[in-house]
């Protein structure tokens, strides 16, 4: 078995050579004019390569360059686009969705993409350790090939994001062969315009430009993804040239890559919405009074310019202002925003079961979170409401937030533009719901918007939603922080997304 | 001329004098210390700077209102360069880093101290005991030291911090304990060679009990190996109390501890580089201040290195 | 140029050496404006108490003195050549070539990290030109010449008893053949059998090699059974100098007096021994006068108010005690035959 | 001596046990485990936790817990890593290089600044050049070590075209900033170290025996001096060698260094126990071997602590 496979890798590599050939008659003229290997500086650590394996932002980076999915998220149209399937339709029920796949498309091993593959990614999907994963392919119905061509999933219940669940590169295309014969390395192998070359912990990411790529080749050979998790170290090695691209520069030194005629600086507000979630089980904050005091006395734009730099913009909502569904205008519905309104925020407290003030724990896990909360500690001071900050790391924050022995904490969220997204903050189960908010219609109009397809119903649903949690306040939105991607001036061809997940493929800097 | 080998009958010079009482005698030693200390220039600067530092911290909050000039938040005045008004500039949250840095000793001093003096409590005990009597016992804590050096500072602090609460003393108990193994071996390797000093069996052979031996005879004769690393250890632990607060097991927010100022103003390190030099310098002149004082007071205690 | 140095001629003449150690507190004045001479092939013992500034006028000879001590001297020349004159590299040459030294504590002496050969070789490479390989037989020779057998030149000085310690150190002393030897004490520390086998080496090698030598200690005994010359010290003065039979048997000096009145006497066991009263005086603090005045049972008030002046007895037989001003003054020491 | 370096070898397997259920008690008592990290990073739903836990292992008492890591330990399995799935020993063996590196390096810059330093404070002990050389050697100690690493990188990196800013791939000029960053922050503990044991040597007799032989001071203090002070002096080195063979967590984050600090490190932050248990024995053995390897050197420097090996007896006083 070992055999032949090998057998035929080394006939495909010899062969390979043939095929590209005659798709990139240009490419010698392109190359010489840009450097052959682009190397980018990035702020998180990457701890695998396999896709299914890991879901984070950093992650979601190299994913996509080496696999594809069976669609995929344009974050510019945001719609879903073709990858691997060219179209799919679903039943009226949108419960079995058909997905009709590219018969052009290679495995980095060569072996020929087929519907094969999609089962197999499903049977592996079923033991993988992403939890999102797991559940998703042991919650099928059925899966099955049609032909070489042609995949049926069919659904226990209708899912209208379906296509943006799957869109995720954790839900990429495995090739059977490759992880039958390496249960280890075999997930590497993707159809993405590059290959894994070497992956060294800690210290970089090798990809390598996969030649028979079905898509437009990219001009880089290669891209090495370098971690630098100082940011001002980042930043120099920008400068220093030994980097062409800095992912998230820190915010104190944007000035510095503004001032380098030699730097382009690519600022963005994200998607990551920063709140102060009020866990509405205590016994004081269960009183909705203590909470909008507490919503009304915050100067957001104070704690913007302390802890974020001065860098994001405020939130006026707990949803997405990209999701599906988002409404802010709370003058129509005869609500206010949470502008900062200590006269307000005292009525408020007056009315609540403590009028003379309380001393609260706020939980932070993160530098940055402590002084947004040393901000919000001294502005709750005038309503006599005592902070005090408790800081704990991230795994500690995870077991407060399961357990629920916590009072406050800041968190940041990065929604998907699907409006059911929301759930997590706002529907019991949920290890997001950090406010551990339960309102039974709440919960109701989730499950109803979910199967609805009517999309001006589904809007008002999701509307009711955002009325009824800002009128109870379980979280206070804070704001969008802003984030960027400093390159140098030669570089070009990347995509610079919202929500940080990056899009390299194309990204060429001359010489 | 047979008087070959016989030496003359050399005056009593050094007779030694007896048991004369020994209060006496300790009240006299503790006297020429301070004798010998006083005379000490850069005891005497170390031993300035530690009372200067001590009576600011005493007196903080009487010079500073707490709520408005330490914790109090001005965003507008964030970040302003060294000044009249503020000497050592303002930080990201527009406070006064003069003032947090004087405030800040009361905790910064007390952590390094008192961190210091619960490993080398420890250690010295351990130490002693594993140097003098060999053996299991040696055996036993030297093997338990290996261990406790293997848990790298930082588990140690989420530990104790998350166990025990995020106190300041907690804080200094998990800094202390991560010091100990230093301290155990220090003080076992100059047991060991004090030990077998033919002093010692001369206090065996008086009859003298173990315990007062090893406090009052072998340990003194250690000293100076110790108050050097314990000296040293204070600025460790102000420096390790800094990685620790960065994640987030320091002295809790809005406390201007130096480690957590430094820790925060690392993003500043190019833009705003007041923010990490002036806490730095604090740790610095501490730490040279205990340096000295130590220095001074080895000196004194250690007969052998006055010449 | 040897061949030309008669008998008489000293090797080592040393005038108004002083040594004082200064510090922040208090100033020692170890050594007092002594003068002395040594000739060649003759022994001058240096005897007195401990503290009498006997090392400290060794080292001075060798330009050894530690810190913070301060030297003054009108001569100090050993060999025709003046020792505080010479550069670095003059002393260095000077150093274990022309004057050697060996010290009072054999279990300190030597280095306790190399080997015992390795040491004397050392001595060997610095001085002469010889080959390493040449420098360790001379080793081993020296070794033998002691009486410690050449195979244990692979030693390190630890695994060597106290009396074999010593001998090592005379053979480091030694391996270069110096013109002056000097000896601080050298079986101070040592067994009674094995200070006589050490102190008869030292004789023969002296004879041998006719080398003039220096010791210092306060056994009389040593002094009566190797020097030719005695010099008796007291608070950094020579207080008596003059030959063996001078000095032992016509001793002038109280202090002297008082030295031997201190040893017990084997013929008249029931005597008691006469110890001197009191304490020597603290270096730092010394008296204007005579500083043995405060012990001295002869002492009257012109001993307290002037350094006494050298009383001459014979061409070699000199006394600093001002008691001998007094017309017709004598010690209770009688002389001997 | 070969039966010395057996039993101590042989002592380092209590120590091995002792540390793995340490780490593992201590894993247990952290707050927070890896599933529930999970739970925030993934959105997940309480009822695929159990099954998460159970995944990793996570459920039953320590006891049980430790006594089945044990026994894959014995056949010299140290389990995958539950973030990355990959093997503990590959993870921690790929880091090895640059931490080798890196600490061969500090300890070389630590030494080269603070032997000369502490000698020469030595002997001109109580004079201004012995405070100042001292204070010197304090700035080190008191300079957190991120922000040496960051200024050298702004200052020397960003001017020194041929110094790179990070990494460990550009070969001997990527060590010397780290290297730098760490053995500064060493030096104050090794110039104190040197300063005092050459005072109490500088004060023994037989330097006057080697000065009365006729040698200059230089040779006196550099060859004979100096190696009767180097026991106290390998000792701290030696240990402060051990120490950054274990990691140093600070300059690996600024200089981006692929060590195993941060690997350990962020294995605690993800609480990672496969990783954290298995990096610290291996990290405990690698440190125990370093330790034999100073405590064997003794005897090479000092003839007299060899013949304690040989004889090791033991004085029950």
């Amino acid at each position: 078995m070992k055999k032949t496979v090998i057998a035929m890798l080394l006939i495909l590599l010899s062969l390979s050579p043939c095929f590209a050939t005659g798709v990139k008659e240009e490419q010698p003229a392109k190359t010489a004019s840009y450097k052959e290997e682009v190397v980018i500086g990035v702020q998180s650590k990457t701890s695998g390569t396999n896709p299914t394996s890991q879901t984070s932002v950093a992650h979601k980076i190299l994913f996509n360059l080496t696999h594809n999915s069976l669609v995929g998220y344009d974050e510019k149209s945001k719609e879903i686009v073709p990858e691997l399937a060219v179209e799919w339709k679903s039943s009226s029920d949108l419960k079995t969705w058909t997905f009709t796949l590219r018969n052009d498309v290679t495995f980095h091993n060569g072996q020929k993409f087929t519907a094969d593959d999609v089962l197999y990614t499903a049977e592996y999907g079923r033991t993988a350790s992403n939890a999102t994963v797991k559940s998703f392919w042991t919650g099928l119905e059925s899966i099955k090939a049609i032909d070489d061509t042609h995949v049926e999933l069919v659904l226990k219940t209708a899912n209208l994001d379906l296509l943006y669940l799957i869109s995720n590169e954790y839900f990429a295309i495995l090739n059977r062969e490759a992880v039958v014969a390496d249960a280890t390395k075999g997930p590497d192998i993707g159809t993405g315009p590059y290959m894994n070359k070497e992956f060294y912990s800690g210290d970089y990411t090798l990809l390598e430009r996969f030649d028979s790529y079905w898509g437009t080749l990219p001009a880089a050979k290669y891209l090495r993804f370098r971690y630098l998790p100082e940011g001002t170290a980042r930043l120099a090695a920008l400068e220093n040239g030994e980097i062409d691209v800095c992912q998230a520069p820190n915010n104190t030194e944007l000035d510095i890559i503004k001032a380098n005629a030699e730097l382009v600086l690519n600022t963005y507000q994200t998607t990551a919405l920063t709140f102060l979630a009020l866990n509405t089980e205590d016994p004081v904050l269960s009183d909705q009074n203590v909470r909008l005091a507490i919503a009304y006395a915050i100067n957001i734009q104070d704690v913007i310019d302390g802890a974020a730099s001065g860098f994001a913009g405020i939130a006026n909502g707990m949803w997405g202002f990209f999701q599906y569904g988002y409404f802010d205008d709370w003058k129509s519905v005869g609500q206010s925003s949470y502008a900062t309104n200590v006269e307000t925020a005292k009525q408020y407290l007056a009315k609540s079961k403590y009028p003379q003030g309380a001393t609260l724990k706020f939980t932070a896990a993160s530098s940055w979170t402590v002084n947004a909360l040393q901000i919000i500690q001294d502005q709750l001071k005038a309503i006599n409401i005592k902070v005090e900050i408790e800081q704990v790391d991230a795994a500690g924050l995870s077991r407060k937030t399961t357990t629920g022995d916590y009072q406050a904490i800041i968190y940041s969220v990065t929604f998907t533009s699907a409006g059911s997204d929301s759930a997590r903050i706002f529907t019991p189960g949920n290890s997001v719901n950090y406010a551990r908010y339960n309102n039974a219609r709440v919960n109701e109009l989730f499950n109803l918007a979910g199967s609805d397809t009517n999309d001006t119903t589904r809007k008002a649903k999701y509307k009711e939603i955002q009325t009824i949690v800002h009128a109870e306040c379980p979280y206070v939105p804070l704001y969008y922080a802003n984030s960027g991607v400093a390159h140098s001036k030669k570089a070009e061809g990347a995509v610079y997304n919202t929500s940080g997940n990056h899009d390299y493929t194309y990204i060429k800097v001359a010489k | 001329m047979s008087i070959n080998n016989v030496t003359i009958n050399a005056p009593a010079t050094e007779s030694a004098h007896g048991p004369a009482p020994r209060r006496y005698v300790r009240k006299t030693q503790m006297r020429i210390v301070l004798h010998q200390l006083s005379k000490n220039k850069g005891a005497m600067v170390g031993l300035f700077i530690i009372l200067a530092i001590v009576l600011v911290a005493i007196f903080a909050d009487v010079l500073f209102d707490y709520d408005r000039d330490v914790v109090g938040i001005h965003i507008s005045q964030k970040l302003l360069r060294p000044s009249w008004a503020h000497p050592f500039g303002t930080d990201d949250l527009g406070r006064d880093i003069f003032i947090r840095v004087l405030y800040g000793s009361r905790y910064s001093v007390s952590v390094g101290v008192v961190a210091t003096i619960i490993g080398l409590g420890i250690g010295v005990v351990l130490g002693a005991i594993a140097g003098y009597y060999c053996g299991l016992a040696e055996d036993i804590i030297m093997r338990f030291n290996d261990i406790l050096s293997a848990v790298p500072s930082i588990l140690m602090g989420i530990v104790i911090v998350s166990a025990m609460g995020a106190t300041t003393f907690n804080l200094m108990l998990a800094i202390g304990i991560t010091s100990v193994p230093q301290f155990v071996r220090i003080t076992r390797a100059s047991v060991l060679t004090v030990r077998n000093q033919e002093y010692i069996e001369a206090l065996h052979a008086a009859g003298i009990s173990e315990a007062r031996i090893i406090a009052f005879h072998v340990l003194p004769n250690c000293l100076s190996p110790i108050i050097v690393q314990a000296t040293l250890r204070i600025a460790s632990a102000i420096i390790a109390a800094s990685s620790l607060s960065f994640l987030g097991l320091g002295v809790p927010a809005p406390a201007p501890e130096w480690g957590s100022m430094l820790s925060l103003g690392r993003q500043y390190v190019r833009t705003a580089s007041y923010l990490t030099i002036f806490p730095g310098l604090a740790i610095l002149v501490t730490v040279l201040a205990f340096n000295l004082l130590g220095d001074g007071l080895r000196d004194a205690i250690d007969p052998k290195l006055k010449k | 140029m040897e061949t030309m140095k008669s008998l008489h001629d000293p090797v080592l003449e040393v005038e108004d050496l002083s040594v004082q150690f200064v510090t922040e507190d208090e100033t020692v004045n170890a050594v007092n404006h002594i003068s002395f001479k040594l000739r060649k092939g003759r022994t001058l013992g240096f005897v007195g108490e401990t503290g009498a500034g006997k090392t400290t006028t060794a080292l001075a000879l060798l330009r050894l003195v530690p810190n913070p001590g301060k030297v003054e001297s009108k001569r100090i020349e050993v060999c025709g050549r003046e020792v505080s004159a010479m550069t670095a590299r003059q002393l260095e040459k000077y150093r274990g070539d022309d004057i050697a030294m060996i010290f009072q504590d054999p279990m300190t002496a030597l280095n306790p990290v190399f080997t015992v050969g390795q040491q004397i070789a050392d001595s060997i490479l610095l001085h002469q030109d010889v080959t390493y390989g040449e420098a360790m037989k001379k080793a081993e020779e020296m070794l033998e010449l002691v009486g410690i057998p050449a195979s244990r030149q692979a030693e390190y000085p630890h695994q060597f008893s106290g009396g074999m310690k010593q001998r090592v150190v005379i053979a480091i002393a030694l391996a270069c053949n110096p013109e002056v030897m000097i000896a601080d004490e050298p079986t101070t520390a040592l067994d009674v059998t094995i200070q006589a086998q050490v102190l008869n080496l030292m004789k023969k090698l002296r004879d041998d090699r006719r080398m003039s030598m220096i010791m210092i200690t306060h056994n009389l005994g040593i002094i009566a059974d190797i020097c030719d010359e005695v010099a008796v010290m007291y608070a950094g003065r020579i207080v008596e100098t003059g030959t063996l039979v001078e000095v032992f048997n016509h001793t002038k000096h109280p202090y002297t007096e008082g030295l031997f009145n201190s040893l017990p006497n084997i013929l008249n066991r029931t005597a008691k021994l006469k110890p001197i009263p009191g304490l020597m005086p603290d270096p730092s603090n010394l008296p204007v006068g005579c500083a043995f005045a405060p012990r001295c049972r002869y002492a009257g008030p012109d001993c307290t108010c002037a350094q006494p002046k050298a009383h001459w007895f014979s061409d070699t037989h000199t006394v600093a005690c001002a008691a001998y001003e007094r017309v017709g003054f004598t010690i209770d020491r009688p002389e001997k035959k | 001596m070969l039966r010395y370096a057996m039993k101590r070898l042989l002592l380092m397997i209590p120590v091995i046990i002792g540390v793995s259920f340490l780490i593992f008690f201590i894993m247990d008592l952290a707050p927070g485990d890896i599933v529930d990290l999970k739970l925030a990073e993934e959105g997940l739903t309480y009822e695929q936790t159990e099954q998460l836990r159970e995944a990793y292992g996570l459920t039953g008492s320590v006891f049980t817990r430790y006594f089945s890591y044990m026994l894959n330990f014995l056949k010299g399995d140290l389990g995958t890593s539950n973030v990355s799935g990959r093997p503990v020993l590959d993870s921690f063996l790929e880091k090895m290089p640059a931490t080798i590196v890196l600490a061969c390096a500090s300890i070389f810059v630590s030494i080269i600044i603070s032997i000369p330093l502490g000698i020469y404070a030595a002997i001109k002990r109580g004079t201004f050049a012995d405070n100042a050389s001292m204070v010197l050697s304090f700035i080190g100690l008191s300079i957190p070590n991120f922000w040496l690493g960051l200024m050298l990188i702004i200052v020397v990196a960003l001017n020194v075209s041929w110094l790179p800013t990070g990494g460990f791939t550009k070969g001997i000029a990527s060590v010397i900033l780290p290297a730098i960053t760490v053995g500064t922050g060493l030096t104050a503990t090794l110039a104190r170290t040197t300063r005092s044991s050459m005072l109490d040597v500088l004060s023994q007799d037989y330097l006057r025996t080697e000065r009365a032989k006729g040698h200059k001071e230089f040779k006196v203090i550099m060859k004979y001096a100096l190696r009767n002070a180097l026991i106290p002096i390998i000792t701290i080195a030696g240990g402060q060698f051990a120490v950054t063979l274990g990691g140093a967590v600070l300059t690996e984050t600024v200089f981006s260094w692929p060590g195993v600090g941060r690997l350990i490190v962020d294995a605690v932050n993800s609480r990672d126990v496969p990783m954290v248990v298995g990096c610290i024995i291996l990290k405990s053995i690698t440190i125990g071997i370093v330790v034999l390897i100073v405590d064997l050197l003794y005897a090479v420097i000092d003839p007299r602590i060899k013949a304690q090996y040989a004889k090791r007896k033991r004085k029950t006083a």
